[in-house]
């Protein structure tokens, strides 16, 4: 691999051909602020905000865009590039809601983040606004168009994770705006509810619904985990709060996956907390399931498993093991089967 | 899986999930991958982006059909002599792999032979498919640089599936298209740890591994490890439990997280099973409809309140990390079991899941490097032989786990049942986004978003017998009856009704034949004849 | 009677909306019914320059003008000139100096300090006929590349001819086409910029209209020097005569082996198709054009990667605007040395220009470059309207600048323009009067760049809408004292961090306006009065009741309606000032000065 | 789509699909369809964007976000007559303001609108190139030129 040398910063780095001075920087643990850049997209270069002065180059060329190149001297945080920056808040500040207190997003906007890191007023540009609809109709994801910054990662998101192209620009200008065609709801749109859009945007445009009001950020763990919808195996992160899963978000190392979730992963988690869910053993008393403790049910089951055995065989147990359950659960089931009960009467329901 | 094995050595997918993006040529049959597994979809979608060719076989005109450059619409039951007669064409065209055949594979006179009289006229009016368009499908899958079969339950849930099966790998053989990157033969399995659970040995004639309990050497070594005498003879398949349940011979049940009476074909039969033996266990998260048969329910843990792993379709063994203590007084499976095992007088004491893998590795040469910590963010895809292994992207470079690649020659087989005078549409079943099997139902999002069974119908046959969009219909086949709403659509041709197997109110296995495969056992869910009338 | 007499009326878009086209029906008809088939044809010819006096006609060989010609005026003309050799005085152009009629083409000061090189053929030739066009040396120079040159000698030639690009920065050509041709690739791509968006611009639309054959020419020579097999000309669909008259063009060159396989027996491929935008500004930037020929938003993209390495479709792509293209057959049969001649040592060769606003002489321009502005405004133009002061003169439109009086001697060229804080850009010259408003022209130039703003890239999209909110806060006397030092700081803003030239430049008109007349806003802002009596918010109509002789004139001409009075009743006129328009009609029509502006 | 529907042959569907087969198999084929399919429909109704996107493959966001972002396509019907206000920079300098806010309030519509009777649509453009006759407007492509305000009344008389 060919490494060139440049300058960042007065300071002297080597970084391999072929990265953007945006990776350089980030590798070498310079901060630079960014809208519109997410590594598994492709870059537009849209948001402007991640401009650095390059020696030698018109204007301030945008870090996540620009490659670096052999000797070149670049500076990230003079008060020309700050400034500019600065400028750029503002003017998205202006045209965005100032209810952070009540957004879902807070603690993990990015745009918050940046305003208050340069000290934005938000008071500069006084104007005209966007005033849209907020699309609620659907039990997923809420999307607040005033809110959105035009980054254009859900879009990417949506074509280049998903494959499936709902969303994209409209009209133009100050009018942009990002959205299904005719700029429909989400629910009246072809929208599969995959939530990658959700997993990349970086303000309070597009959050999970069911997580709005659950839990800040600072107050949430997040757990990796397994799908347990169907056999791709996706990985995620379980949101939890106070021993509750509030909800589920995109892990970007998921091996399988990365970001890319169908709805059932990212939304159907609260069938945890289905009001179905069995909490207590069950015993048939006079035809009627009853709760029981466990200590009566097991012993129930040992018995009566012992007696069966006893009289019918081994061979007279059989047992239905689970594609839902852990390999370790599976090997458990079919280890009782065989070394306990003495039967290899064991299979399960999807072994096609 | 049992195709593969035959004429592979090894029922899995030969490839990784992550290799479809740079795929140049797909052929997906039987398998609605968008909706089904969603996110090999978008994989695929991602291959399409980059310039792949896809041929699409099925008869229904689902997400990928719209989006494919062949799309090989063909009746219900006949995919051998279709995959026979793209077979025909490769070889009169001299578009097969000579070299391969040669090297790598065995058997490949007879498959020659058979195919020869599926001529593409004949083919075209068995499957009902265009002479043109098995032309071409013929070409950009044999011509391909890389190629991809991928194929899930319209394949295997036939009475013929594992000759549906071995007619993929017959193909794939035949040119070449099968181990190497982005090619081969993928069966994506359906559920979230279905191969796990193969894996485990949760089978009647494997342990763990896939090691055959007839095999005296397999037999001792486990003996020694888990200090009793085992059988040596395989167990009862599922269909023959709720036979042997019936006939007596079988008197007790332990179900672990399965919903049999949804889930298997002619529900009726199962529940007639079920109801005669003596002793019912059901060990499950929700009050199923096969719990509420139990003697005994016991309460499991969701997939967030326990740690384990899952097996993947593409063979990778994943973590799966307690997020949340058990809901209730629910324990998780793992532990149910140990307490059982432990009261019938073989005590179980795994302090945790890993324990019990460190157990697994020890007795299953393809797990024998995994350990919970080695898996950590990224798992690892078996064989993993050894704790330094990295694990195996795609299987059968160079050489076949069997050694060569087995042709097998294939005739055409008409399903058990088809449509006829009395119950004149036929019913194919699968899956919708929105819903994986039952329990998604126990979802209160996705239950509001997507609430119930809209069976799809052609407009032609909507016309014929006055029905309109929404309208709630009544199916029924020999087996049994139910109530649906319709909905209207192109989707499927003309003389097809549709339904999925997610709806407690649409229990469309009342209607399914159990009719199954002679090797697996798997029911025909996807060939069945029914009848369908208006209501009042 | 001479003999052979052609008459070139003017059918270009200008004439034509003035009434040009039943005049050539008109006076073919007049010329059969005379007799006079055989020795006077009529040719309706594309755009003759003199927009502002149309419709216009020439008779060749004489070289006689006629000027705001009606169709009641052709009988008159055959009689008088074509039959008795006598000029119809009343149609000819008066000079504005000397005040007498004049007749001969190159006695008119319009025409007489311009250099024609790109626009010799219009209004002179059929742009429907390739016949026209070969007549007049046309398709010599792609003969002579293919027969006489190596690709390598071709981009040679271009090279040493210092041609720079004409559609806004002045990019060396030949350079850039040695890019492209540097990129290994199995496709290549030449386009032909014809989106002329710039409000105030058409010099493009009018070569495509009057000489369609020398783009298609220029572009031959083009892709056989870049090693290209295929072509676009991507044009505004608000042309649809260029469009059409292109067409029309691509057609009889195919026909004539000009385009096509194998062109001229050399094994030289060369395909052209005419792609019709659909009315996107941004589209003019390079990367715009190609997502719009794609099929996309026109929206610019990042370079690099540069078209010449990845445009079209990925495959390398050199663009060049219409008046780029159609110098270089010129430079081709005539030689880089020939072409050198004109202009300066760094812009070389000629440069058309659409001289508009309040100048007497509107119309297409073609003069060396190095020419100052005082002589193509007062000179060709003809100097201000109704004996008015000249104030400014915007150039380059939305992205050029506006330069005062003290910078009229400048010479011409790119980078001269550039220095002083405007750009040659497109070629548009709007000349402005002491009536118009620096503050309100700013205005109008954000405006146009807020709407065109493809929504991108955020300086751009939020910055325009802010600039334009601030400049129509001080139109209204709402400014702020510091609303120009925030003005300015934002303008640099998106100056350096826009991604495409519409952003970069979007704030030109600011910084131009900020730089040589800081005076007027301060008026605005401080004063709260627009010196150019422009700005309505501004502005009131009072009516001097002394002065009123009720002769109801204001009333009767308002176009809004709020003037009362009644002279039966001896009310004098007043103006409702709330619903005033304020648009001044009052003021002209009133004979007795009672109407004052304030 | 109903089932009604598909009994009935639309000529306008017939020559739709005509456009769409001249140039589906070319590079870059939705801007030229778009631009077919409106000089068919007179504007681009949300069916005929459905029926393009089904077609040639194109999703129908992108297709949205390609139709609003050029001047010369419209979702809605265009009135009986089309009045084209320019606003190039030589208009603007000679009184093409005015000229716009007399028209607004002659019509009472703003720039993209039409009129309740459906008599005019109204469209704001930038430069229809006949600068010397400046301000102008055009309509239905007719030009009429060197307007002051209180000459719009008399042109619009013209009009029904």
């Amino acid at each position: 691999m060919e490494w060139l040398t440049i300058t960042i910063d007065g300071r002297e780095v080597s970084v391999p051909k072929g990265t953007t001075v945006l990776d350089a920087c980030r590798m070498n643990n310079i901060p630079i602020p960014t809208l519109c850049h997410a590594p598994e997209l492709t870059s537009a270069g849209a948001c402007r905000l991640c401009v650095v002065q390059i020696e030698g180059m018109r204007n301030l060329p945008p870090s996540c865009v620009t490659q670096a190149a052999q000797g070149m001297k670049v500076e990230t945080q003079n008060p020309k590039v700050r400034n500019a920056r600065k400028t750029i808040l503002e003017l998205l500040v202006a045209n965005h809601p100032l209810d952070c207190m009540t957004c879902q997003k807070m603690g993990d906007c990015s745009l918050a983040e940046y305003a208050y890191e340069y000290g934005v007023t938000g008071e500069i540009y006084q104007g005209e606004k966007r005033n849209l609809p907020i699309d609620s109709g659907n039990p997923f994801i809420l999307r607040d168009p005033n809110k959105c910054i035009m980054c254009g990662k859900c879009i990417k998101a949506c074509t280049e994770i998903q494959g499936k192209s709902i969303l994209d620009f409209s009209h133009r200008g100050f009018n942009t705006q990002v959205g299904p065609a005719f700029n429909l709801p989400y629910h009246e749109s072809d929208c599969d509810f995959c939530g990658s859009c959700v997993s990349v945007c970086p303000v309070g445009a597009l959050v999970e619904k069911q997580m709005v009001g659950k839990g800040r950020p600072w107050e949430v763990s997040k757990v990796q985990t397994t799908c347990p919808f169907c056999g791709v195996g996706c990985n995620f992160d379980l949101n939890v709060k106070d021993g509750k899963v509030i909800g589920v978000t995109s892990n970007p190392d998921a091996p399988v996956n990365g970001k890319a979730l169908c709805v059932k992963g990212r939304f159907g988690m609260d069938m945890i907390y289905s009001d179905n869910r069995v909490t207590t053993p069950l015993i048939r008393k006079d035809g009627v399931l009853v709760p029981a403790d466990w200590d009566e049910a097991l012993d129930l089951i040992a018995t009566k498993l012992g007696e069966i055995k006893k009289t019918y065989g081994p061979n007279s147990i059989a047992a239905l093991s689970s594609a839902h359950c852990t390999n370790e659960e599976n090997y458990l089931m079919q280890k009782f089967m065989r070394a306990v009960i003495g039967t290899n009467n064991i299979d399960h329901c999807a072994r096609t | 899986m049992a195709g593969l094995a035959t004429s592979f050595g090894s029922g899995a997918m030969t490839n990784s999930i992550n290799e479809i993006p740079n795929t140049k040529v797909m052929f997906v049959i039987g398998s609605n991958a968008t909706e089904a597994h969603p996110v090999i979809g978008t994989k695929m979608k991602q291959a399409l982006a980059k310039g792949a060719k896809l041929i699409v076989v099925d008869p229904r005109r689902i997400d990928l059909a719209e989006r494919s450059d062949v799309w090989l619409r063909l009746r219900p039951g006949t995919d051998i002599a279709l995959i026979n007669g793209i077979m025909n064409i490769i070889i009169a065209n001299g578009w097969e792999d000579r070299a391969f055949i040669e090297a790598r594979t065995e058997g490949y006179e007879k498959v020659k032979e058979t195919v020869q009289k599926y001529t593409p006229e004949v083919v075209s009016q068995v499957t009902g498919v265009p002479v043109e368009q098995l032309v071409e499908a013929a070409k950009l899958y044999a011509t391909a640089e890389t190629a991809q079969i991928f194929y899930t339950l319209g394949i295997t849930e036939h009475t013929c599936g594992t000759d549906n099966v071995m007619s993929l790998a017959n193909l794939a053989m035949l040119t070449g298209n099968i181990g190497k990157e982005s090619s081969g033969v993928n069966p994506m399995r359906g559920q979230n740890n279905v191969q796990g659970a193969c894996d485990m040995g949760a089978l009647p004639d494997v342990y763990p591994g896939y090691q055959k309990v007839a095999n005296p050497e397999v037999q001792a070594k486990f003996e020694a490890a888990w200090g009793v005498p085992l059988d040596p003879n395989p167990g009862f398949m599922i269909p023959d439990m709720f036979e042997a349940a019936v006939s007596k011979d079988l008197r007790a049940l332990y179900v672990l997280g399965e919903d049999p009476v949804i889930t298997d074909a002619d529900a009726n039969h199962v529940r007639k099973g079920l109801k005669a033996l003596d002793f019912l266990v059901v060990q499950e998260i929700f009050l199923s409809e096969t719990a509420k048969l139990a003697d005994v329910v016991l309460p499991g843990a969701s997939y967030a309140e326990k740690t384990g792993t899952f097996s993947n379709t593409e063979r990778r063994v994943q973590m799966v990390n307690q997020a949340i203590k058990p809901i209730g007084n629910a324990k998780t499976d793992g532990e149910i079991i140990c307490e059982l095992a432990t009261r019938m007088g073989y005590p179980f004491e795994y302090q945790s899941s890993e324990e019990v893998m460190q157990e697994i590795a020890k007795l299953t040469p393809i797990f024998a490097g995994i350990t919970h910590q080695r898996l950590g963010t990224q798992g690892l895809q078996w064989p993993v032989p050894h704790a330094e292994h990295p694990g195996t992207k795609f299987l059968h470079e160079g050489k076949f786990n069997r050694g060569l690649g087995q042709f097998v020659a294939i005739d055409n087989q008409l399903p058990a049942e088809l449509p006829d005078e009395k119950y004149p549409f036929l019913l194919s079943t699968g899956r919708k986004l929105s819903h994986y099997n039952v329990f998604t139902q126990h979802s209160p999002s996705l239950e509001n978003y997507s609430p119930e069974e809209l069976a799809e119908i052609n407009p032609t046959d909507a016309k014929r017998l006055k029905l309109k969009e929404g309208e709630v219909v009544q199916v029924s086949s020999r087996r049994g009856e139910l109530k649906t709403k319709i909905i209207i659509t192109e989707r499927v041709p003309v003389g097809m009704v549709f339904m999925t197997l997610h709806y407690f109110d649409s229990p469309t296995n009342v209607l399914t034949n159990g009719a199954f495969d002679k090797v697996t056992k798997t029911y025909e869910y996807k060939v069945c004849g029914v009848q369908i009338s208006k209501l009042s | 009677m001479a003999e052979n007499q052609r008459i070139l009326v003017c059918a270009g878009t200008g004439c034509a909306s003035s009434g040009a086209l039943p005049i050539i029906d008109i006076l073919k008809e007049e010329i059969k019914r005379q007799g006079l088939e055989g020795t006077v044809s009529v040719v309706g010819t594309g755009c003759q320059g003199f927009c502002e006096k149309g419709p216009t006609l020439v008779i060749e060989p004489q070289h006689i003008l006629y000027t705001r010609v009606a169709a009641e005026d052709v009988a008159e003309i055959v009689a008088q000139d074509i039959i008795n050799g006598e000029r119809v005085e009343r149609l000819l152009l008066l000079d504005q100096v000397t005040q007498k009629p004049v007749s001969s083409l190159s006695d008119i000061r319009f025409f007489a300090k311009q250099h024609r090189i790109v626009l010799q053929n219009c209004g002179v030739i059929d742009p429907k006929k390739i016949g026209d066009y070969t007549a007049r040396d046309g398709y010599k120079g792609i003969q002579k590349a293919l027969k006489e040159m190596s690709p390598e000698e071709v981009l040679e030639e271009v090279k040493k001819s210092g041609l720079r690009g004409r559609g806004g920065a002045g990019f060396p050509t030949g350079m850039k086409w040695g890019f492209c041709r540097q990129t290994p690739s199995d496709k290549k791509y030449i386009i032909c910029n014809a989106d002329e968006g710039d409000p105030g611009a058409f010099m493009d639309r009018s070569v495509l209209e009057g000489d369609p054959h020398s783009v298609i020419e220029g572009m031959l020579i083009g892709a056989y020097a870049i090693g290209a097999d295929e072509g676009y000309v991507y044009c505004r669909a608000e042309y649809p005569l260029a469009i059409k008259h292109l067409e029309i063009a691509i057609k009889q060159a195919q026909e004539a082996g000009y385009l096509g396989d194998n062109i001229l027996n050399s094994g030289f491929n060369f395909h052209l198709k005419v792609f019709a935008g659909a009315g996107a500004f941004v589209c003019g930037e390079e990367t715009a054009l190609m997502a719009s020929i794609e099929g996309k938003r026109g929206m610019p993209r990042v370079r690099p990667p540069f078209p010449a390495v990845s445009g079209l479709w990925g495959k390398p792509t050199n663009i060049n605007n219409v008046e780029t293209w159609s110098n270089i057959p010129h430079i081709l049969r005539n030689g880089a040395e020939w072409y050198g001649q004109f202009g300066t040592e760094k812009s070389k060769g000629t440069k058309i220009f659409a001289l508009t606003g309040k100048v007497n002489n509107t119309g297409l321009v073609e003069v060396p470059m190095g020419t100052t502005l005082r002589e193509i405004i007062f000179d060709i133009g003809d100097g201000i309207q109704n004996g008015k002061a000249f104030k400014a003169v915007q150039i380059g439109g939305p992205s050029g600048g506006c330069l005062p009086e003290s910078m009229l001697d400048l010479a011409v060229d790119y980078d001269t323009l550039t220095q002083a804080g405007a750009m040659v850009g497109s070629g548009g010259l709007v000349i402005m009067d002491e009536t118009t408003c620096m503050v309100d022209i700013a205005r109008y130039f954000l405006n146009f760049s807020k709407k065109e703003s493809c929504g991108k890239c955020t300086p751009c999209r939020e910055g325009t809408t802010r600039m334009y909110e601030i400049l129509d806060r001080i139109t209204k006397g709402e400014g702020k004292e510091e609303d120009l030092d925030t003005l300015e700081n934002l303008a640099l803003t998106i100056k350096e961090t826009s991604l495409c030239g519409l952003g970069q430049f979007a704030p030109s008109p600011i910084l131009a306006t900020l730089k040589y007349f800081r005076h007027e806003y301060e008026a605005h802002i401080r004063d709260h009065k627009c010196p150019a009596h422009n700005c309505t918010a501004l502005l009131s109509y009072t009516i001097d009741v002394e002065k009123c002789k009720m002769c109801s004139l204001c009333a009767k001409n308002c176009p809004a309606n709020c003037i009362t009075g009644d002279k039966k009743t001896n009310t004098p006129y007043v103006i409702n000032e709330e619903a005033c328009i304020k648009c001044g009609t009052c003021l002209e029509k009133c004979k007795f000065g009672a109407v004052s502006r304030a | 789509m109903s089932t009604a529907c598909e009994e009935l042959v639309d000529p306008k569907q017939i020559q739709l699909d005509e456009i769409i087969e001249k140039y589906r198999h070319e590079n870059g084929p939705l801007i030229p369809i778009l631009q077919g399919a409106q000089g068919v429909y007179g504007y681009l109704p949300a069916h005929v964007l459905k029926h393009i996107s089904k077609a040639i493959r194109i999703p129908l966001a992108r297709i949205y976000g390609v139709v609003t972002f050029y001047a010369q396509f419209r979702l809605t019907p265009v009135g009986r007559n089309l009045i084209n206000v320019c606003l190039g920079t030589a208009c603007h300098v000679r009184g093409g303001a005015k000229v716009l806010e007399t028209i607004e309030k002659e019509l009472k519509i703003k720039d993209g609108a039409t009129t309740d009777d459906g008599r005019f649509t109204l469209e704001i453009v930038a430069c229809i190139g006949a600068c010397g006759l400046a301000p102008v407007i055009s309509i239905n492509n007719e030009v009429h030129g060197r307007l002051v305000p209180e000459s719009i009344a008399g042109i619009f008389a013209k009009y029904e």
